[in-house]
C-alpha cells in the first residue's frame, strides 16, 4: 500500500482540517455524547500527526512517533469508555444529555 | 537477651556460665506471658509460672553440678560473664554476673523453695479470683530473687534488689482491699527503701573508689585486691577504713531487708499478704537476701582483719545480728497471731545469719541461712494450712487439738518446730545454730554476743512450745471444726520437712562438707571433728538450753487448753512485762512518736509554704498575665479582627466576580481552551518566523 | 500525485463532517465511525499497518460500539425539540475555523522545513513486539494499569444503585 | 516442497499457475492489479460456493441427528436445494418497514457481508496460496470480525423493532464478551510462533516427528486454546447453542427479523461465511492449516487439506448445533467472564512455560497438570456457586 510520493504536508493538512471538525463538533452540539464523539475525533486527529511524522521523520526504526499513537489508542478508549460512563451517570440523575441543561456547578 | 551473650567476652568462662541468665529470665518471661493473660485463665498460669521455675530449677542443679565437678576436682569455681552496658565519656556501666559455690547455693535453695511454694499456692490461692495476678507476681519476683543471687555487678544486684523490693510491696498488698494490707504494704515498702538510701549511698561511694561495679573481674573487680587494698588504706570517719564504712553502709541495705534492728517493723505487718507469700518473701528468699547480700561482699567488711582478729565493721553486725536475735525472741513470745509469731522468729533468726557471718565467716551464716530456709518455709506453709482448715482463723487462742484434725500438718509442723528449736542431733537447726554458738564462744572481742544468742535459743524453744501447745493439744475452740487441707498443699510440706531435717548433715562438725564447700577448701569425714575442746561441752548446753525451753514451755501451757478470752498463764505472773511484750516492746509507738511526728509536723511546714510563699508567688504572676491578656484581646477585637472582617469581605467580593467566570458550562471552557491555543501558538509562529 | 491518499482523505472528511452535522445521534456515530475507517486506511497507507488495525480493531470495534450503547441507554437517539445545536454554536464554529486557520498556517509555514519524501521503513511487526516488550515494556505496564483502572471506573461510575452494571 | 516441476507439485500450485497464465496476457503495468482483481473473484466464488455444498450438509446432517430426512426433493438427495433458496430468495418481495432508517437497514448486511469477504483476504488457503500475505494478517483478521458487530447493531437499529433492537444489543454484548476469549486463545498460537503472519504459522507447524505432524492442537495449550476458540467462534458467529440473539422462542429473529428477500439471503450467506471463516481460521491455528496430516501424505495438494480440515470443522459446528440446547443470557454472559477468561489466562501462563520449559517430557506434564488442575477448579467453583451448571425446570404441577 505503499503510496508514490504523498508529501508530509498533506497529511499534516488533514489532521488538522479533522481536528478542526471534531473541535466544531465538541463546541457547538449540545449532546454531551456529541462532544465525547468530537474529542475522539480530535485525538484520532493526533494520531494521524504522530504516525505521519514517523513515516516521515528521520528514525522510523525507532518506533517512537508508532508507540506514541499506539498508547495514545489506548488510552483513547480508557476515555471513552469513563466518559461514557459519566454521561450516563449524569444522565441517571438529571434526565438529560443537554450540556446546555447542565451548568449546576456555575459559580 | 541477644547482645548480652555478644557482649560476654570472657572467653574463659563455660558454656553454663555463659547461660547462666537464662534462670533469672525464664520466670520474668514468664510473668509477662502471665500479664498479658485473661483473669480466668488460672490453669494456663499457673503451669507457666510452675514450668518456668521448675525449668530454672533444672538450670540452677546444672549449674550447681557445674561448681561442684570444678570443687571436687581441687580449684575454686568463679566464672563471671561482663559486658558494659552504657558507655558515657571514658567510663562505662558494667553488668554481669557471676557464677560462684555461694551463688550456686542459693540459686538451687532459691528456685526449690519457691517451686515448692509455688505449687502449694495453686491450692492455697485456688479460690482467690487474682490467682493469675498473684502467679504474674510471683514468678516476677522469683526471676528478680534470682537475679540478685547470680549478679556481679553492684548495679544489676541494686536492680533486682529494688525489684524483690517491689513485688514484696505488691504481694504484700496483694488484697489491697483490705486497709491493714495496704499500710503493711507501704509500711515495708518505705522502711526497706529507708535501708536502700543507705545501700545506693554505699554503691555510689564503691563506685566512685573504686571506678568499677562488678565485683569480681579477673582481679579488676571492687572485691578483689588491688581495690580492697586502696578501701583499706584510707580513713573514712570515726575510725573506719573506706571498706568498713562502705561495708557498713551496704549492711544498712541489708538490715533494712532483713528486717533487722531498727528496720524490723515491717516484717511482722507483712504476714497481711497471702501465706504461700509470707512463706516465700518474708521467711524463706527475701530477707534472707539481706544475709546472703553481706556474704556477698563479705571481703569488704572482712578485709583488714588481723588473723583471728575481726573489724569494726564485722563487730557491728555481730551486736546488732546478736540483739535482733533476743529482741524479737522476746516479743515472738508475747504474740497470739500464729503468723506473727513465724515473722518475729524470722526475725530473730535472721539475727542469728547476721551474727553467724560477723562472728564465723560467710559458711556459718549461710549455712544457718538454707536450713532456715526449709524449715521456716515448712513452718510457714504448715501455718498457713492450719489457717486454711480453721477457715481463716489467724489467733492461735481459738484453734487447739488440732493434731487429731490435721495429722499430717501437725507431724511436719512438730517437725519444722524441733528445727528451728534446734532439737539436738536430729535436725538440721541444731547444726547450724550450733555453728553459730560455736563461733560466738570463740569470739575474741567480747563474749556478750554469746550470752545474748544462748538467751534467743531458749527463747526459741520456748515461744515454739507455747505456740504448738495452744495449736495442736487441748481442745477445739473455734467455731467451724477443722479439716485437713488437700494434697497439693499436704505434699509440698512433707518434702520440706524430710529435707528440714536432712540438711543438717551437710553441715556437722565431722563432715563440716557445706563449709568446705563455700571456701572451696578440701573436706574429710573424721570423728575428730567432735574433739575440737569444748564443741561437746557447747553441743551440750545448747541442747539444755533446748531442753530447758520445750519443758519450761510445756509446763506453762501444756494441754490445758485456755478460754481465748482468758488471761495468758504470763500475763499472771508479770502483767507489765507482757504488756510490753504484747505491744512490741512499743517499738512502733516509738517510731510515731519521733520519725512519724517530725515528717508530720514538717508535712505541714511544706504545706504552709506552699499555700503562703510560693502560692502567692504563682497568683501574682498569673494575676499579671492575666492584665495582659485583657489588653491584649481589647487590640484584637477593635483593630485586628476589623482589618481582618475587611479583608474578608474584599475576598469574597473578589471571589463573587470571578465566580461569574465560572459558567458551569462545559463548552465554555472548553471553547476558552481553544482560543488560549490559538493565541499560544500564534504567538510562538510569529516569534519564529524568520 | 497519488489518487489513493485524496479518495481517503475525502472519505475521512466527509464522515467526520456527517458526524458533526448530522442530527440523528446514532446516523452521527455511524458517520464518525466511517471516519475511523478512513484514517485507519490511511493509517495503512502510511505503512503503519499494526496502528492501522489497532485503529479498526479499537475504534470500530470498542468505541463505537460503546458510544452506541451510550447512546440507547441515554434515549439520546430520538431527536430532541430544541435542535442539537447549542444557543451559542457560532461562536464554537468561529474558534474552531480560528484553530484550523492557525494549524494549517503552521503547516505551510513549515512546508519547506519538514521533509516530503522518505524511503519506506522496513518495520515489521516483530519489531514492535520487541520494542513493546524492550524499551516500552514500562509504559505498557503503566498503560495496562490504566486500562483496567479506567474499566472499573466506568462501571462503578455508570452502575445503578441497585443493580449491577450494564 | 519447492516448487519442482514434479506432477504433484504442479497440481499443488495448480491455481498460481493459472493466474499467472492469464496474468501473462496483460501490460506488466497491470499485472498487480490484475493479481489482486483475479484473486478477490476467486474468493467471492469460491466461497460461496463451498457455503452451498455446507447448507446441504448442515441441512441434512441436522436432518439426521432430528431423526428426520432433511431436503430430499431438488435433485439427487436434495443436493441442489440451495440453489433453490437462492432462487426463492432473489424473486421474493424486498420488505422495507415505513418507519424504518431505509439507509442503515440498506447498508448493514453490505457491510456484515463485505466485512466477511474481507476477512478471507489473509487466510492461507494452500502453500502460497493467501491472497495478501500481511505481516499482521491475525491482527486483521480480527479487526474484520470486530468491525461486523456494527453492523449487526445496525441492522438491529435501523428496522424500528423491538425485538429487532433486543437482538442486536444481545448479539453485540455476545460478541465483545466471547471476541475476548477470541483474541486471548489466539495470542497463545501467536506467542509460539512470534508472528501475526498466518503464513508463517502455518509454516512453523508444517514439519514432522517421524510421520506426525507438530500441529498445536497435539499440545497441552493447544488443545485447550483449541476448544475455548471453538467456542468462542460459535459465539461470535450467534450459532447454537449461543444463538439466544436470534432466539425464536423469545425474539422473533433477533436482529433481522424485519428483514426479508435478498436482504435477508444476504444475512443468511454472511452468517454461514463468518462461521466457514472462523473455523478456516482455527484450522489454521490449530490443525496446521494446509498442511498434511502425516508426512507421507505430503504429495496430496495443500488446498484439499485445507479445505478437508475446514469442513470438518463445519462438521463439528453443525454437530453441536443439533446437539446441545440453548442456554440462556446470563448464563452465556458468566460463562464467557467467570469460566472461560480466567482459564485463558491461565493458559497464556502455561504456554510461557512451555516456551521456557524447554524441549522434554518435562513440560508436557507439567502444563497438562496445571491446565487440568485449573479447569476441575474452576468448574467447581462455577457449579458450586450455580452461575453455570444444570438448570432446573419446574413442570407443571
Amino acid at each position: 500500500m505503499t503510496g508514490f510520493a504523498t508529501p508530509l504536508a498533506n497529511y499534516l493538512l488533514l489532521a488538522a482540517l479533522l481536528f478542526a471538525i471534531g473541535l466544531a463538533g465538541a463546541l457547538t452540539r449540545r449532546n454531551a455524547i456529541m462532544v465525547l464523539i468530537g474529542i475522539e475525533l480530535m485525538l484520532n486527529a493526533a494520531n494521524l500527526n504522530l504516525i505521519a511524522f514517523w513515516r516521515y521523520g528521520p528514525h522510523p526504526e525507532a518506533l517512537t512517533g508508532m508507540m506514541f499513537a499506539i498508547f495514545s489508542i489506548a488510552v483513547a478508549a480508557a476515555e471513552a469508555a469513563v466518559g461514557l460512563g459519566l454521561v450516563i451517570a449524569i444522565y441517571r440523575h438529571t434526565n438529560t444529555t443537554d450540556l446546555d441543561k447542565m451548568n449546576r456547578m456555575k459559580g | 537477651m541477644q547482645e548480652m551473650i555478644s557482649f560476654a567476652p570472657s572467653s574463659t568462662s563455660s558454656m553454663v556460665a555463659q547461660y547462666l541468665w537464662l534462670i533469672p529470665a525464664l520466670p520474668v518471661a514468664a510473668s509477662g506471658l502471665i500479664a498479658l493473660l485473661k483473669q480466668p485463665k488460672r490453669r494456663t498460669a499457673a503451669w507457666l509460672a510452675i514450668g518456668s521455675l521448675s525449668l530454672s530449677l533444672l538450670l540452677s542443679l546444672v549449674a550447681f553440678g557445674h561448681v561442684l565437678a570444678g570443687w571436687t576436682g581441687g580449684m575454686v569455681v568463679r566464672e563471671t560473664v561482663n559486658f558494659a552496658w552504657i558507655h558515657f565519656g571514658y567510663t562505662a556501666v558494667d553488668l554481669g554476673w557471676v557464677l560462684d559455690s555461694l551463688a550456686a547455693v542459693m540459686l538451687v535453695m532459691v528456685s526449690f523453695v519457691g517451686l515448692l511454694i509455688f505449687i502449694y499456692s495453686v491450692g492455697y490461692m485456688a479460690h482467690d479470683e487474682n490467682f493469675t495476678r498473684f502467679f504474674c507476681f510471683m514468678s516476677l519476683f522469683a526471676g528478680a530473687m534470682l537475679g540478685v543471687v547470680i549478679s556481679n555487678s553492684m548495679l544489676l544486684l541494686f536492680m533486682c534488689w529494688e525489684l524483690v523490693g517491689l513485688t514484696s510491696y505488691l504481694l504484700i498488698g496483694f488484697w489491697y482491699q483490705k486497709p491493714s494490707a495496704a499500710a503493711a504494704a507501704k509500711k515495708a515498702f518505705i522502711t526497706t527503701r529507708f535501708g536502700d538510701i543507705f545501700f545506693l549511698l554505699g554503691i555510689v561511694w564503691l563506685f566512685s573508689q573504686t571506678g568499677t561495679l562488678l565485683l569480681y573481674n579477673h582481679g579488676a573487680g571492687s572485691l578483689e585486691g588491688m581495690a580492697l587494698g586502696n578501701l583499706v588504706a584510707q580513713h573514712a570517719a570515726l575510725g573506719l577504713s573506706a571498706a568498713g564504712a562502705i561495708g557498713l553502709l551496704i549492711f544498712a541495705g541489708a538490715a533494712g531487708k532483713s528486717g533487722q534492728l531498727p528496720l524490723h517493723v515491717w516484717l511482722p505487718d507483712a504476714m497481711e499478704g497471702p501465706t504461700p507469700v509470707s512463706a516465700l518473701i518474708h521467711a524463706a528468699t527475701m530477707v534472707a537476701a539481706g544475709v546472703f547480700l553481706i556474704a556477698r561482699v563479705y571481703p569488704l567488711m572482712q578485709i583488714g582483719a588481723q588473723p583471728g582478729g575481726t573489724t569494726a565493721a564485722l563487730t557491728v553486725v555481730t551486736w546488732i545480728g546478736a540483739a535482733t536475735a533476743v529482741f524479737a525472741a522476746l516479743i515472738a513470745v508475747g504474740q497470739n497471731d500464729i503468723k506473727r509469731i513465724l515473722a518475729y522468729s524470722t526475725v530473730s533468726q535472721l539475727g542469728y545469719m547476721m551474727a553467724g557471718l560477723g562472728l564465723g565467716g560467710v559458711a556459718v551464716g549461710m549455712f544457718h541461712l538454707i536450713t532456715h530456709a526449709f524449715f521456716k518455709a515448712l513452718l510457714f506453709l504448715g501455718a498457713g494450712s492450719v489457717i486454711h482448715g480453721c477457715h481463716e482463723e489467724q489467733d492461735v487462742r481459738r484453734m487447739g487439738g488440732l493434731k487429731a484434725d490435721m495429722p499430717l500438718t501437725f507431724v511436719t509442723y512438730a517437725i519444722g518446730m524441733l528445727a528451728l528449736c534446734g532439737f539436738p542431733l536430729i535436725f538440721s537447726g541444731f547444726w547450724s545454730k550450733d555453728g553459730i554458738l560455736e563461733a560466738a564462744k570463740h569470739w575474741s572481742v567480747a563474749k556478750g554476743p554469746f550470752y545474748l544468742l544462748v538467751f534467743g535459743a531458749l527463747l526459741t524453744a520456748f515461744y515454739m512450745t507455747r505456740q504448738v501447745c495452744y495449736v495442736f493439744f487441748g481442745h477445739w475452740r473455734g467455731h467451724h471444726p477443722a479439716h485437713e487441707s488437700p494434697k497439693v498443699m499436704t505434699v509440698p510440706l512433707a518434702i520440706l520437712a524430710f529435707f528440714a531435717i536432712v540438711l543438717g548433715a551437710i553441715g556437722t562438725p565431722a563432715w563440716p562438707w557445706f563449709h568446705a564447700f563455700l571456701e572451696g577448701r578440701a573436706v574429710t569425714f573424721s570423728w575428730h571433728g567432735f574433739a575440737e575442746p569444748g564443741l561437746l561441752a557447747l553441743m551440750l548446753t545448747s541442747s539444755l538450753v533446748v531442753f530447758l525451753g520445750l519443758v519450761l514451755g510445756w509446763w506453762i501451757y501444756g494441754d490445758k487448753s485456755p478460754k481465748p478470752e482468758a488471761q495468758d498463764a504470763l500475763e499472771h505472773a508479770a502483767p507489765w512485762l507482757w504488756a510490753g511484750l504484747r505491744d512490741r516492746l512499743y517499738i512502733d509507738e516509738f517510731y510515731g512518736v519521733t520519725v512519724l511526728a517530725f515528717y508530720a509536723w514538717w508535712g505541714r511546714v511544706a504545706d504552709w509554704l506552699d499555700r503562703r510563699v510560693w502560692g502567692g508567688i504563682v497568683a501574682a504572676v498569673a494575676w499579671i498575665f492575666g492584665l495582659w491578656a485583657q489588653l491584649v484581646r481589647l487590640l484584637d477585637i477593635h483593630w485586628v479582627d476589623g482589618g481582618f472582617d475587611k479583608s474578608c469581605e474584599e475576598l469574597s467580593t473578589g471571589g463573587g466576580i470571578l465566580a461569574s467566570v465560572q459558567t458551569g458550562r462545559v463548552q465554555n471552557y472548553l471553547r476558552i481552551l481553544a482560543v488560549a491555543v490559538v493565541v499560544l501558538a500564534a504567538i510562538l509562529l510569529w516569534g519564529s518566523r524568520p | 500525485m497519488n489518487p489513493v491518499f485524496y479518495i481517503l482523505a475525502v472519505l475521512t472528511l466527509a464522515g467526520g463532517l456527517a458526524a458533526i452535522l448530522l442530527r440523528s445521534l446514532v446516523h452521527s456515530v455511524l458517520a464518525v465511525t466511517a471516519a475511523f475507517a478512513g484514517l485507519a486506511l490511511v493509517f495503512l497507507q502510511l505503512d503503519a499497518q499494526f496502528a492501522g488495525f489497532a485503529q479498526i480493531l479499537i475504534y470500530i470495534g470498542a468505541v463505537a460500539i460503546l458510544i452506541v450503547f451510550a447512546v440507547l441507554l441515554t434515549r439520546s437517539s430520538e431527536l430532541p425539540k430544541s435542535g442539537v445545536f447549542s444557543n451559542t454554536w457560532i461562536v464554537g464554529l468561529v474558534i474552531a475555523a480560528g484553530v484550523f486557520a492557525v494549524l494549517g498556517w503552521a503547516v505551510l509555514e513549515s512546508m519547506s522545513a519538514v521533509p516530503q519524501q522518505a524511503a519506506v521503513p522496513a518495520v515489521t511487526v516483530h519489531d514492535i513486539g520487541n520494542a513493546l516488550m524492550g524499551r516500552y515494556v514500562l509504559p505498557l505496564e503503566i498503560v495496562a494499569l490504566l486500562l483496567t483502572a479506567a474499566t472499573i471506573g466506568a462501571v462503578i461510575v455508570a452502575m445503578h444503585e441497585k443493580e449491577g452494571p450494564k | 516442497m519447492m516448487h519442482d516441476g514434479s506432477l504433484a507439485a504442479n497440481l499443488d500450485q495448480i491455481f498460481i499457475l493459472l493466474r499467472d497464465w492469464v496474468v501473462g496476457f496483460l501490460p506488466a503495468v497491470l499485472r498487480p492489479a490484475a493479481d489482486a482483481v483475479l484473486g478477490v473473484i476467486a474468493i467471492i466464488c469460491v466461497f460461496p460456493a463451498f457455503f452451498a455444498v455446507v447448507v446441504v450438509l448442515e441441512r441434512k446432517g441436522v436432518g439426521r441427528i432430528q431423526n428426520r430426512y432433511g431436503p430430499n426433493r431438488v435433485g439427487p438427495y436434495g443436493l441442489f436445494q440451495p440453489i433453490a433458496d437462492a432462487i426463492k430468495a432473489l424473486i421474493k418481495e424486498d420488505i422495507v418497514p415505513n418507519r424504518a432508517d431505509a439507509v442503515v437497514h440498506f447498508m448493514a448486511p453490505l457491510v456484515l457481508l463485505i466485512t466477511v469477504f474481507m476477512s478471507f483476504a489473509v487466510l492461507p488457503v494452500g502453500r502460497n496460496m493467501a491472497l495478501v500475505d500481511m505481516d499482521s494478517g491475525l491482527l486483521f483478521f480480527i479487526a474484520m470480525g470486530a468491525a461486523t458487530e456494527l453492523s449487526v447493531f445496525m441492522a438491529g437499529w435501523s428496522s424500528r423493532n423491538k425485538y429487532s433492537l433486543l437482538g442486536a444489543i444481545r448479539a453485540v454484548a455476545q460478541m465483545i464478551s466471547y471476541e475476548v476469549i477470541l483474541l486471548l486463545s489466539t495470542v497463545t498460537v501467536v506467542m509460539i510462533t512470534g508472528s501475526l503472519s498466518l503464513t508463517r504459522i502455518v509454516e512453523a507447524q508444517n514439519h514432522f516427528t517421524w510421520i506426525l505432524p507438530h500441529w498445536f492442537i497435539f499440545t497441552p495449550w493447544g488443545v485447550a486454546a483449541f476448544v475455548m476458540f471453538i467456542i468462542a467462534g460459535m459465539a461470535e458467529t450467534n450459532r447454537s447453542p449461543f444463538d439466544v440473539p436470534e432466539g425464536e422462542s423469545e425474539i422473533v429473529a433477533g436482529y433481522h427479523t424485519e428483514y426479508s428477500g435478498f436482504k435477508f439471503a444476504i444475512f443468511y450467506i454472511a452468517e454461514y461465511l463468518s462461521m466457514i471463516s472462523i473455523s478456516a481460521l482455527g484450522a489454521t491455528l490449530f490443525l496446521g492449516g494446509w498442511s498434511a496430516p502425516l508426512s507421507f501424505l505430503n504429495w496430496v495438494p495443500s488446498w484439499i487439506w485445507f479445505f478437508a480440515k475446514v469442513l470438518i470443522a463445519m462438521f463439528v459446528f453443525i454437530w453441536v448445533r443439533g446437539t446441545v440446547p440453548r442456554i440462556r443470557q446470563d448464563q452465556l454472559m458468566n460463562f464467557a467472564w467467570k469460566f472461560l477468561l480466567p482459564i485463558a489466562l491461565i493458559d497464556l501462563v502455561v504456554t510461557a512455560l512451555w516456551h521456557f520449559m524447554g524441549e522434554g517430557w518435562m513440560r508436557w506434564m507439567v502444563t497438562a497438570v496445571i491446565l487440568v488442575a485449573c479447569w476441575a477448579l474452576m468448574g467447581r467453583l462455577e457449579m458450586r456457586n450455580r452461575h453455570i451448571g444444570p438448570r432446573k425446570y419446574r413442570y407443571a404441577e
